[in-house]
């Protein structure tokens, strides 16, 4: 059977050349960057490689990038150490309602112990409108962490405004860009950014690897207390391979970004817009004018997610949803119900996030079979015939 | 996740629809939580001739529906309302713990339905 | 130039099974384990036959497998959330002078953040006493920590005694058996073992990956906050080939584990045998009798543990040293210290680690260089003249 | 990690060993620390006719001994004495930021042996 993915937000198919690059560090260069002979220093300069292709996708020095197991401990190390090493300077921070849960659990996290928070909430678009963060900031305000674009609804949040509201109030800015990185042109410098998380897995590197960005002079510490690795930031033997696939990766997804962009614009606004035209009663989620390149999300009224996506399965097109069925909880996504959709209409949410190698075929495969899915459920469901047609 | 029963009723549910000839009917669940299960069932002679379903929700909803049905179609009352949602589930080989709740109610629906009959038939 | 990597403690080359099992989570089955489709679902399958493999290992259920990304990651975890989640049972641990500074920083960590902290000194062989550890015990002590075996010196504890004296008292017991699993049986059960961390890169696995082992009803919780992953207990995607290959390598240590630890018992004692015999001054450091498989560490007095490392990288063989110059740090190594070495002989440290796949060549090649290197760096020596011969 | 200078004079130090005309002798750092130089030197005519070290310590204790040496041998004291560590490690194509203290002091040591042999001079 064809398999069609477009689940890029979850995450991507690893870079052959990624995964070229690392094979060497698996086989042959296996040593531990903190030893002092030949495959020591060979693996410290791997290291020292990938960190300077990390740092160039962000406009970043590469002093200011230190490498962790993913993004959710960058997310961790960056709120948690930030607030921990500045109480001095308020123990107060904001984040928003729609951040992915390594931020939200984290700032509630932080909550618990006796940190204030606040989380803005969001306009329908899901965008965070900066006169609500200018409204929320306080003097005791020591950190702001607002994603760069939303994993599930796609929106690209006003992200340099965000940040030059929080330094006028001489706060810190963070930024979860897990899900721009190399999608969206990112320049720490002229955005106004203090810190900013990556996730190697989300730009077709591999899993296990992602790093934190630490604006010179950034009072931010450890989660992971051990060994000096990372300037004494991160402690732990760094996963060499997955670093290498890491910083490849960046560079190869920086060399192609404009082209890639305009690509998976153009795919997604033809998967968007044919969903949109032959299937009813459906409601697109998120921003269309400021969205992260390839991401189309939707809900569908009278169904519910988890059943679209074995449907779509079961024709080898791979997707995600924001149901509570296909997250373990009972309640749909918070997103969803952070812009303001009923219960009902957030479980029947799809998100088809395109990739690079999604073609124009596999465009037209899904609007082949989406109506048809979506028909039968329906024709399945008690709420159609109350609700609506279809 | 799933057994391939399960998987098979979803991709092949049994008896869905309605009846025009239905003399109970039973609708459990909600749409807040994401799953609605409406039984329909038609009733002569103390068995069950015939019976429909419309699910909204999960696989496990869709699956547990359709077992449901096709345990008790020309069943005794009596000998349907032994079944138990545990019953659907071990019937479809097991459901993931997650989905033994909400999604695992296709049987309370039948049971209702066979409540419905049971007033109607009061009733006339 | 031949290789001779005699590092294992630092690193191992990862097994090639171990590497090929991973290679298809790299190519085509990238899915994310959250996932409901088919890449998501093969995913997932994977990392619970990884979780198994690693159970097995240490004889623990597969539900008391919670994976993270390393050594350090493990023991940050048990150590800092065992403390925070019991804070009611009682604010005292116990750890011991020459663990890893994975350990020891972590629970620094907690000291300087109202906890109170007990450092058991060991005996001249590394060892930690029992009864030592009976009279720092106290009612309100939550966690004693000690690791399994050292990574500098080799010496393996008595775990089974300590757990049963931290058991009488109420507390719980953590083990950092980095340097021993995979070489040595462990068995959670029946060595009273309530949490365990392993590292994959120490046993021929890949780097990125490690677990905890949590004994089931045992009060830990989180450092990292975010999705569901792990039973809740550990957010962000998971490291899936670095898991699979973690579980591969796991099973093949299981595998071998008594041929191989008979063979590297043996080339470790020609080695260091050949060591004592041909080089005068050198002091054996650690226990002979309670040592890791192929671990041999001694110190030559005169000379600098770092000029011996570059030395015998020269001619292609690769070594460790707890010498403060190969550590960056002003001291030498704290373990050396720990078991009653004056400073200037701890500089002059070197480890040899052997691997399953050295060789009696390997050893005979040192034993022929050895010499020579220790030799022409004490005639470079200006203690030489003054403390002894050679 | 280090230069190739750095690892050429550490394999293959110049100017090992001591001095039986020795007529100054300068020693620093100390065992405690892991580094500790040792340089003796044959003054004659103001000149620096011979020169030769002891070290203990890393790489770049053992290189940059090494390069002191040959950067004044032949040279007159007052030549000798505006060589710094700083030259020396210039001179080696630099030093790792971690060792430019603690294994950085041959030009001291140097120092201390001119040092030593003013002192001798005064006093005969
Ligand atoms: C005894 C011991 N504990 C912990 C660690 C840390 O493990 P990792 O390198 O996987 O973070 C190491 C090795 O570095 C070790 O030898
Ligand atoms: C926006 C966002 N932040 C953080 C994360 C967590 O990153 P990781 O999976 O690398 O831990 C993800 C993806 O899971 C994400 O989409």
């Amino acid at each position: 059977m064809r398999e069609i993915y477009m689940d890029h937000s979850a995450t991507t198919p690893v870079d052959r050349e990624a995964f070229e690059a690392m094979i060497p560090y698996y086989t042959n260069e296996y040593g531990n960057p903190s030893s002092v002979h030949a495959k020591g220093r060979a693996a410290r300069k791997a290291l020292e490689k990938a960190r300077d292709q990390v740092a160039a996708l962000i406009n970043a020095d590469s002093r200011e990038i230190f490498f962790t197991s993913g993004g959710t401990e960058a997310d961790n190390q960056a709120i948690i150490s930030y607030m921990l090493s500045n109480a001095a300077r308020g123990n107060h921070l904001i984040t928003s309602a729609i951040e992915h849960h390594a931020v939200l659990e984290t700032c509630e996290y932080l909550r618990k112990n006796g940190f204030e928070l606040t989380v803005l909430p969001v306009n329908s678009l899901g965008i965070v409108e900066p006169e609500v963060l200018r409204k929320a900031i306080r003097p005791e305000t020591a950190l702001v962490t607002i994603m760069h674009a939303n994993n599930e609804i796609g929106t690209v949040q006003p992200i340099e405004e965000l940040a030059a509201i929080t330094h006028e109030f001489g706060a810190v800015f963070h930024t979860d860009a897990v899900q721009t990185a190399g999608k969206l042109p990112i320049d720490v410098k002229r955005m106004g950014i203090d810190m900013l998380s990556i996730s190697s897995h989300k730009l077709h590197g591999p899993k296990g690897a992602g790093c934190l960005y630490l604006k010179k002079g950034t009072k931010a510490g450890n989660i992971l207390y051990g060994g000096p690795q990372e300037s004494k930031k991160r402690a732990g033997t760094e996963n060499i391979p997955g670093i290498v696939g890491f910083g490849q990766a960046a560079e190869l997804a920086a060399g192609r970004m404009t082209e890639t962009s305009e690509y998976l614009n153009r795919l997604a606004t033809k998967l968007r817009e044919g969903i949109m035209a032959d299937i009813p009663h459906t409601i697109p989620t998120g921003s269309l004018d400021n969205r992260v390149p390839g991401s189309v999300s939707v809900c569908f009224e009278f169904v519910e997610g988890e059943s679209i996506l074995l449907m779509l399965d079961s024709y080898g097109v791979m997707a995600s949803s924001g149901s509570a069925c296909t997250s373990g909880s009972l309640e749909p996504s918070h997103v969803l119900l952070a812009i303001g959709l009923p219960h009902e209409t957030a479980h029947g949410s799809l998100r088809l996030t395109l990739g690079k190698d999604n073609t124009e075929e596999d465009v037209d495969f899904v609007l082949e079979i989406l109506p048809k899915i979506i028909g039968n459920l329906r024709k399945m469901s008690p709420l159609s015939g109350k609700g609506g047609s279809n | 996740m799933y057994s391939q029963k399960v998987m098979e009723h979803f991709m092949n549910p049994r008896n869905v629809g309605s009846l025009d000839e239905a003399n109970g009917v039973g609708e459990v669940g909600n749409a807040v939580c994401g799953d609605i299960m409406h039984i329909e069932i038609e009733v002569e002679d103390n068995i069950i001739q015939d019976i429909k379903f419309k699910t909204f929700g999960c696989a496990a909803a869709i699956a547990t529906s359709s077992m449901v049905t096709e345990m008790v179609k020309g069943k005794t009352l009596e000998e349907a309302e032994r079944i138990t949602n545990r019953t659907v589930a071990e019937a479809l080989d097991g459901l993931p713990p997650i989905k033994m709740h909400c999604s695992n109610l296709a049987a309370d629906a039948l049971h209702e339905a066979i409540k419905d009959y049971m007033a109607r038939q009061e009733k006339s």
